[in-house]
């Protein structure tokens, strides 16, 4: 099994999937391009979103706007 | 109304607005609309992938409005300056609101970390505009440092209390180089008419509106209520004095002296 | 805005304007045309025969412009019914604004004189506007004999010194069955916004206006101002509280719990 | 002579003269639409200005309306 | 501290105290002791004869306190001059606080019925001690047919909103030649202390001792309150600046020009 | 009146007195006396070689009052630690008033520069009072590394403007741990009295009194003040309402239903 | 019987009773010095308490001094 | 000749005057007991005014407790 920590929350995936970021974002029905991903602390802008593999224990910030004062 | 510049762009409205405890999206866009401001602030938050939901923020016309985009919730230099970054990641603009507030209660803005975040994100390039305290030393040092604008609150987030900060405020903007923008507590338009009064370049205001009744209506009096305290700072008020004085002629009286 | 009614006249506009202290008929007649009133009060002089000038007030419209005459100078009920039959004579209308100060300082109301000449005016067929302490129970017995609406002062005449009877105000509000009009001591459009807000049906300004540096921008501000106000009032504003409260969410913050 | 008190003030005029009220205001160069008069605390109605005769003595108010707040 | 005068009755105390809401006799004779109070007020009621109690007042020392009637539950000049003649026949002397308040709501004075009522008591020859609305034409008024104070309201009684009516009050201080007695409304001992510091001759005070957790505690916090302000109006206070002084020297410093 | 206890140390007055301004040394000296103060602030400079002149502050008795060094004139944390240290070689301990004010202008504390100079002096062994902004963050912030009482200001210094920071600084009582010393901008009795009833432990005056025309008159005024004001805070009192009520008894009135 | 209106309500007593206003206030337990009393609009001062003969249909108002602001 | 810089401003005094901090001070009429002192910084303690030499150039800083608030 492959484990990520999504937003906090540890996930298992079978094997060589979720393969990139981008797959992540359609697995949990994220549209792309209203939100901004942080992998192991590191930004990863939305164009590079399919080119970004994911591997075993990686910590992913999936953040977006959201109304706010 | 001469138009208002922050870090060289130009902006027709001086309320700016933001978008938080709206009862829906629709009431929202509907106050912005009637708000006239071009300056609506937004939040960053993790997304709920467990139960996954449109973007709210999607009734927000991006071509209308300048989404600033804030950094609520960071209770340290470090997470603010994440957070912009973030923020910058997900917008176009590298403008950002400033706001570090460890206190969960009174959410007020910590000084010490506030000029610590704003000193790297304008190293960063970023067009910081930050939330404080009405502290008119650290709003200089602020200003000293490169940020855009400084956001002196007028009483704690929230509260409608007004502009309890007002002598304070009075000696930033005497001191100011840069736009100061009263931010937090204001409850009333009299209030933001106040603000303007005494020379405030802009207001921000949300709980005011978006608590009220009839949000839409409320942001049209403020918007109103924002252009009149402009036009009166700018029209001269006469000062206020102990003495009465008749406002018809104390002469011509039908009676014999 | 829903028009405001007074003696069964419809008004659109809240805002009621003195035409004293102006440097100039043209000033007052653009500060007018600004405030977009639509009621203008006047005074009751002797001819200066010795050297007689223009009429100074044939610059008000009186199609645009509904005149309503004050008492202004009169010390007791008697000067001021007197007063009230000559200027009823002088215009094609039966409206007064009744005026009784016998203090040549301060030009505070009498209570008791202003009751008593109400009395009689009203007895006349007179529609009756009193300008009155901020006093709930003259104000109770006035309107109950049958003055037009009652009009509290907020400060002492001329002195901009703004809603200082607030407290009071607002138990006359709670109280009446005709319009408040806040006549007095409003100097800026913070303190007009502030009385429509707790709900005064209009106010009246004259110093605050003729004495600014720019007096039809200022004229402008004020009807905002008063716009805004009443926008407010309607839209039911949301409470003011000590603890402040959030307005981006408390949630999904970029931290594991 | 033919005395009359005007706004508080005496003022002589030649016997005879001025007949009315419109004579008055004309000789004072007062615009008659402008003014109210008022006799012995009795208010003249415009209308009536050149029908009333003054009198020797009679005191007459002659009033307009000014700024006034 | 220069002694109160009264109708050429001295007083040391300049802090009246009335007597109601106490939740017993020994409480209100503890808070009367600490307040240092030597008038107190009192209410004249029908004797319940259905269940005759014990003259709860029994406990005033009427060598020590001069109990000054108020005319409470009078709506009209006719019934506050009943109860003030009762009440004389019940003291061996004759003050009376006169009290006409139509209103059963907000208890505010009537100015006219005061007016009247107070009109006719000092004919009968008593000495009238008159609670208002602070209306300084009223208060005039009153002075000039021989009451031998004014008592104006700070703010609707039993609300401790404080000193409301303070624009007014100061007028009326400036205008009077008889005492001042603020009355009504001051919550707190700063509220008394603000009144006595603009020049008022003393201060009545009920609700606040009586409803505090600690009555006599209150009243002793009261009396130096108000000894406190009446010391800072003879001394001479200051004048309150926008710009600020230091209080410190600001030559000397460890540095090198 | 319980005691106020600063870092272990017991004082049975809660008015700290500044020396600053006093016309003369026997006027000061006297003042001291009538407020019955026990902690004094003094500042250090210079000794003027050119003329040199008695040591002004011989007047004041160190067995009396205990000496409290301030930092005055210092622009940053380096500068304050220097005065820091070289008071404590001239008093036999070692207590500060820590002020760093680098504008001249309002003398308005820097937030960055004090919690700097505070973190060194409390390692080297101080008893730090900082003087500061009503910034509750950075209070919290103060006492969380050791300070011995925060000191926020009621307004600029020398202003007697009074508790124009109520709101911050009722935030700051609630979340301190240490006395909370309310200084800078006390004008009158009745200000300080309001600071007590919000619950300050204590405040310092010093313009109030030392510009009075009477100085020790006021000195006394206001040592009734803050003793009042304390009373009340723990006397428990009843809280301010919008409706009226009644101190006289709503029943038994001389008329039948 | 004898019928008085004491204080707004009526109260019936045996014929010639109570013989005067001091009568009275024995019968209702009412300590005379602590009252003032008004028969028929008219006060009756207090040292004339025991010379009042009370007669049928008198309205009488007992009243006292309560704590009041 | 023998220069000191005293509170900001430089002062001439002669060869091998004046000896030590104590001397310096009752040249200049200065209390010692008053007065705190610093010599390029240093604080001397009040006990070591008379066995602190003064040598050539020094800066000297002679301060006070003044009123203030």
């Amino acid at each position: 099994m492959n484990t990520l920590k999504i937003n906090g929350s540890e996930r298992q995936f079978p094997d060589g999937t979720p393969g990139t970021l981008a797959d992540l974002l359609k697995k949990l029905n994220v549209k792309a391009e209203t939100v901004v991903a942080e992998i192991d602390g590191q930004i990863i802008e939305r164009d590079r979103f399919s080119a970004t593999k994911l591997t075993e224990g990686q910590k992913i910030e999936l953040v977006r706007f959201v109304p706010g004062g | 109304m001469e138009k208002l510049i922050i870090a060289g762009k130009e902006f027709n409205s001086r309320l700016l607005v933001g978008t938080g405890k709206f009862s829906s999206s629709a009431v929202m866009a509907q106050a912005l609309d009637a708000s006239g401001c071009e300056i609506v602030t937004v939040a960053l938050r993790r997304v709920d992938i467990e139960n996954e939901n449109d973007d709210t923020l999607s009734a927000i016309d991006r071509k209308k409005y300048l989404l600033l985009p804030n950094t609520s919730g960071a209770r340290s230099a470090e997470e603010a300056v994440r957070l912009s970054r973030l923020a910058r990641a997900a917008t176009s603009i590298n403008w950002v609101k400033l706001e570090v507030t460890p206190d969960p209660y009174y959410l007020l803005p910590d000084p010490v970390e506030t000029l610590k975040a704003a000193e790297i994100l304008v190293k960063e390039g970023f067009v910081v505009l930050p939330y404080i305290n009405a502290d008119p030393i650290l709003a200089k040092r602020l200003q000293d440092i490169g940020t855009a604008t400084v956001m002196p609150l007028g009483s704690p987030i929230g509260t409608n209390q007004g502009l309890k900060t007002r002598a304070a405020i009075e000696i930033i903007i005497e001191q100011a180089n840069v736009p100061v923008v009263v931010d937090a507590g204001l409850g009333l338009p009299s209030h933001a008419a106040e603000a303007m009064e005494i020379g405030a370049d802009a207001v921000l205001v949300n709980t005011a509106i978006a608590t009220a009744d009839n949000p839409a209506q409320m942001a049209k009096a403020f918007k109103l209520a924002v252009e009149a305290g402009r036009l009166s700072y700018q029209a001269g008020a006469a000062s206020s004095s102990k003495k009465a004085s008749a406002s018809s002629p104390l002469t011509g009286f039908l009676r014999d002296q």
